[in-house]
């Protein structure tokens, strides 16, 4: 019975991942890394202002619980009369906690590339920022390839909290199915298995990226 | 390959003198790391920079570079002439740097880029020259210092003494008027440092201007028209390299070759 | 899983909740007005809980009551960490398969709440095509799924009302009595109720399946209070009829 | 009236933070820090089998939801006759997490040490065990001090998780007040707050600890 | 203080020779990269190893050092010998270890430790001795190197000749039998290698057995009873210091010496 249970519920379980959960978390990484290396040069930028305001952006994303931000985006808004679906609140309020979580890790690694390698771009006349594009990013880019695929990793398994603002996502199909029998252990268990092979599969491709980008610090 | 790719870049404007530092002054909080640094360098001559760690040869250096702004003194290369005192537009220090190339102790080759990309970066990026132009230049360059068949090789499969010839052919390949060296060989062991010394000889006698500071006294003696020797920020004996090494006036200079030396 | 099996052997369900001499009750604590906490943060009470309290003092024991959600309600029970669920569990055939239930202590019908300046929907068969929302809990999903609306899950009465008043959502079926003490102390939402169904729902306490002796002891108790009119009583207090048949 | 609400809803909140979220949080921290450590070593010791159930552990404790890892601990162990009360349960899972998570942070920080550093350590005449307990470890901490914090606060917020096996948390308190008024966004915003500000004062104290710790890399 | 406890550790059986080495063979993967080596130094004789790099010079110090395990031969230091080809017991290592003592080239001093706790971590730690007896013999060899009044810095506070005077000191302090050195000045600018070399210099006057691998020609020549050049994993050429590095009789070593003393 119970084996009838998990498979009759892989279906909608694996749809909710491939419709919800996965578009989600890529949409909301590649987004969140675009906002991530903006909050990182600001927070670098030799501004006061410019990296005030990232660190106050970076201390309330890590700070405050992921859905309190995803209740004020898409519950809150409407009130100062911003009204979003769920799968924009939902991309929006990810991305822009990927954003906190990666512009901390993306300073670090613009900031463990050894200064002589912005001597050299400076030297051969280029400016800050050609020598930050062309010399200092590749080199942080396999530096940050670690912990940025935590981030995803994370993030992958946050999506489940856009259930709560209607987005249908893995986690939410397997709460529907468990609240009709109650058998909430038989799938979330399940569900726990479905997100383990994507997070398996995702450090996979982190180990191949890793290989194909070690060039890039091997010296 | 032609040799002429390994000339000084020839400008329209050729004063006698390529490079003169007057009253150059630079302190890094209250501590007064140079304090009034004159020098001056004729078209082609080779000038040996000597001093104990900490004497602020590498700030000289870097000021030259417009790696470092100073707070007082001109800076002459070429055309280009900048008082410091007045206080520096970001433009006059971009000038500055185009006019000279530095190679660096630790060479600080690009790791993500082959050498052929690390020699050619500079001159289509920056001086947005015709690749079919600084291709063939760059791959003439190498095959100068021996190491065109490594030119698709990434910097950490080359040994030390070979990323530092890409370092200087990097410097090369931007065509300055002044080549500034700032230890070249200090990092590199001992058997390796004879092949990056034979190419900045070839380079002083091939008639490129040149700031070197080294350690390495015996090249310096041979290569070098002229030595400064500093010492606490300023300039403590200064004259031509076989007099300023072999028979040093002041004893500060003295002590130091002493201990350069080890004489035991 | 294997643990809603009846246990082979005895039932020792009653005479376990007379030898620890409480009766472990399930609820979720934010389940306004049937199971919540006064003024917010003060003691835990509600028609749920009352009844619960009342029925526990008739077989002689103590109520003691666990909060959480509704996944760790039923997985607790499963699990042996409660006797009995008192949180509005509506009686289904699905879950009648799984669990033991006394007779129901609540009736009530389901209602759809629309915007008060919505006049599209006014029975359910007009939530074809239209947007509901419906807290995981409750009974009338399926209801609303067959009349052809889409049904979005919620964690809850508040939120079901944010996005009715936000225009999210068309339309929210919910248990009536929820609704009714939420435009008590709420007049002005601007909300009102469309439709009513014509099915009643029963809720009732959950138990294990096998528990026939605490169930029977239980249903004892409740027409015992029923009789003696406590659980009339009680209704009256929070709703002002008898919801209690 | 919104004013009056966060001053009487302030008092309970606060009590479920001092009175469970940081204890929590301290407690799970501590055990965690413990299971990272040794979870760390038996990842980079020779040992194929060690290195192997290490490599499972923290594949499955990062892959898999929290939510589940408490479900499983606190729901799922009666099953199998180990009925475990709330709190034991909220700090095992919890600790466990951490262990996860840190285990990889220290583990790069080990690794990150230099490997002279091992072999001045057998030249004095120390044992493999000596060394990294004398020599690599108190280094590897000033390296894993950042992002052993960014997991503590993590975790101070995961402790909101501990709601759903009974322990009634900071969070918990925000929603049954909320449920009551049906005023969640108010009470969801003061309770980030909460965390935010506990977060603040965390980071501080990291910072004042990696200035202290600060000449173990200095070199 | 007393120049007793910068004298060498007398056990009660004193061979003639400290250190033997026959036959030392190793190999990382398929890369042989020693031999067969075979050494021998009396008590109290300095033995220079030179050779270019990569040519297994530090591989044979940490092979006595018990750093790495070499797949064959026989090492004797002192009372302890060890059969490599036997295969190699951890308790056997650990020994060989006990009896030698390595200062490297990098220093590696424990960044987080005072210079006096670096010194004593060893003999307090590992030889369980003291702390009474082992402080102040600590004090007294700072002394001898000038740095007693740092004893309370940290590494990152010293210039890199003091953190490599502290680097030896530490050595010292394990009272070895035999002390190995690793280049100690490459690292070193090069007015500070002098004093580093001035007190390898006097443990040598004072009858220490050391093994040395160096680059500095003139203080090996000065220094060492014995030169031994390696190259590609064997003994090219060895004898008497002056003998080897004034008129080297194989071709390799000709040539080897030139590249190092760069005739320009
Ligand atoms: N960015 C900086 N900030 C503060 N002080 C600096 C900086 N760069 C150099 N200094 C100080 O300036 C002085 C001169 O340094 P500089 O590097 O020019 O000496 P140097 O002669 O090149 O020495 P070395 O032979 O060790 O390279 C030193 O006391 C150094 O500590
Ligand atoms: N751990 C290792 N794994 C693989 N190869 C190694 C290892 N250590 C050394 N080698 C190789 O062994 C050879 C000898 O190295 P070794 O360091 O002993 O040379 P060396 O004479 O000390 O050179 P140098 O003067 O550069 O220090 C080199 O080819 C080196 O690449
Ligand atoms: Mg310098
Ligand atoms: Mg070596």
């Amino acid at each position: 019975m119970t084996w009838d249970l998990i498979w009759s519920s892989l279906g909608p379980i694996l749809l909710g991942a491939v419709q919800a959960t996965i578009p989600l978390a890529l949409a909301s990484f590649a987004l969140g890394l675009v906002i991530a290396l903006v909050i990182a040069l600001m927070r670098i930028s030799g501004n006061v202002l410019l990296s005030g305001i990232a660190r106050f952006y970076i201390s309330v994303i890590r700070g405050t619980p992921l859905l309190v931000q995803l209740f004020v985006i898409f519950y809150g808004l409407p009130n100062i009369g911003l009204k979003l679906e769920p799968w924009p609140s939902a991309i929006i309020a990810l991305s822009l906690n990927v954003g906190g979580y990666g512009a901390e890790v993306i300073r670090a690694a613009i900031l463990s590339v050894p200064k002589g390698q912005w001597e050299a771009g400076h030297m051969i006349g280029m400016s800050r920022a050609q020598t930050l594009r062309r010399i200092i990013l590749p080199q942080a880019a396999r530096v940050s390839l670690p912990p940025l695929s935590n981030t995803f990793i994370s993030l992958v398994k946050d999506t489940s909290l856009a259930s709560l603002i209607l987005v249908t996502e893995l986690f939410r199909q397997a709460q529907q199915i468990a609240s009709v029998g109650g058998d909430f252990m038989v799938l979330y268990l399940e569900a726990a298995v479905v997100y383990w092979v994507i997070c398996l599969v995702l450090s996979t491709v982190q180990s191949l990226l890793e290989k194909r980008l070690d060039r890039y610090v091997a010296h | 390959m032609s040799p002429t790719s390994f000339r000084p870049q020839s400008g329209v404007f050729q004063p006698e003198t390529v490079l003169r530092v007057a009253g150059l002054h630079k302190a890094f909080g209250t501590n007064e790391v140079l304090k009034g640094i004159d020098l001056e360098v004729p078209r082609g001559s080779v000038l040996a920079l000597i001093g104990p760690s900490g004497s602020g040869k590498t700030t000289v250096l870097r000021s030259l570079n417009g790696l470092e702004t100073p707070d007082g003194g001109t800076v002459t290369i070429g055309a280009t002439s900048i008082d410091f005192s007045l206080g520096v537009r970001k433009q006059a220090r971009a000038e500055l740097r185009d006019r000279s190339a530095m190679v660096f102790q630790h060479y600080n080759l690009f790791p993500h880029m082959t050498v052929l990309q690390n020699v050619i970066e500079g001159p289509l990026q920056v001086q947005k020259r015709d690749r079919a132009e600084v291709v063939p230049e760059a791959e003439a360059l190498l095959n100068r210092v021996g190491l065109l068949a490594k030119k698709d090789a990434y910097p950490f499969e080359l040994s030390g003494g070979q990323q530092q010839r890409v370092g200087i052919v990097r410097a090369l390949a931007l065509k300055p008027q002044l080549l500034l060296f700032d230890e070249p060989t200090s990092a590199l062991d001992p058997e390796l440092v004879g092949d990056v010394l034979a190419v900045i000889k070839e380079l002083a006698e091939e008639g490129w201007t040149m700031v070197i500071v080294t350690h390495e006294l015996a090249f310096a003696r041979q290569t070098a028209d002229q030595v400064v020797f500093m010492d606490g920020g300023v300039v403590v004996e200064r004259g031509p390299a076989s007099e300023v090494l072999s028979n040093p006036r002041q004893p500060r200079t003295q002590q130091f070759l002493e201990r350069v030396l080890h004489n035991y | 899983g294997c643990s809603s099996s009846p246990a082979s052997g005895t039932d020792s369900s009653l005479s376990d909740v007379t030898s620890k001499g409480e009766l472990v009750v399930a609820t979720e604590g934010t389940y306004k007005p049937f199971s919540y906490h006064e003024g917010g943060s003060g003691a835990l009470t509600g028609y749920d809980v009352e009844i619960a309290e009342a029925v526990a003092a008739k077989l002689g024991v103590k109520a003691k009551f666990q909060e959480t959600q509704f996944d760790g309600i039923l997985a607790g029970l499963d699990a042996k960490r409660f006797d009995v669920v008192a949180n509005q569990i509506s009686i289904n055939p699905d879950r009648e398969k799984k669990y033991d239930f006394s007779k129901p202590y609540t009736v009530s019908s389901g209602v759809i709440v629309v915007k008060a300046s919505n006049d599209s929907i006014k029975s359910f068969d007009d939530l074809k095509g239209k947007t509901t929302a419906q807290s995981l809990t409750s009974n009338w999903y399926k209801l609303a799924q067959q009349s052809g609306a889409t049904v979005q899950s919620v964690e809850g009465w508040a939120q079901s009302v944010a996005l009715l008043q936000q225009d999210r959502v068309d339309a929210v079926v919910n248990d009536k009595l929820t609704y009714l003490d939420f435009a008590k102390n709420t007049p002005n939402a601007g909300l009102k109720i469309a439709a009513e169904t014509t099915d009643k729902s029963l809720s009732a306490f959950t138990l294990r399946k096998g528990s026939t002796a605490l169930t029977e002891a239980i249903n004892k108790a409740l027409a015992d209070l029923s009789a003696d009119g406590t659980l009339s009583k009680i209704s009256k207090k929070y709703f002002g009829t008898d919801v209690s048949k």
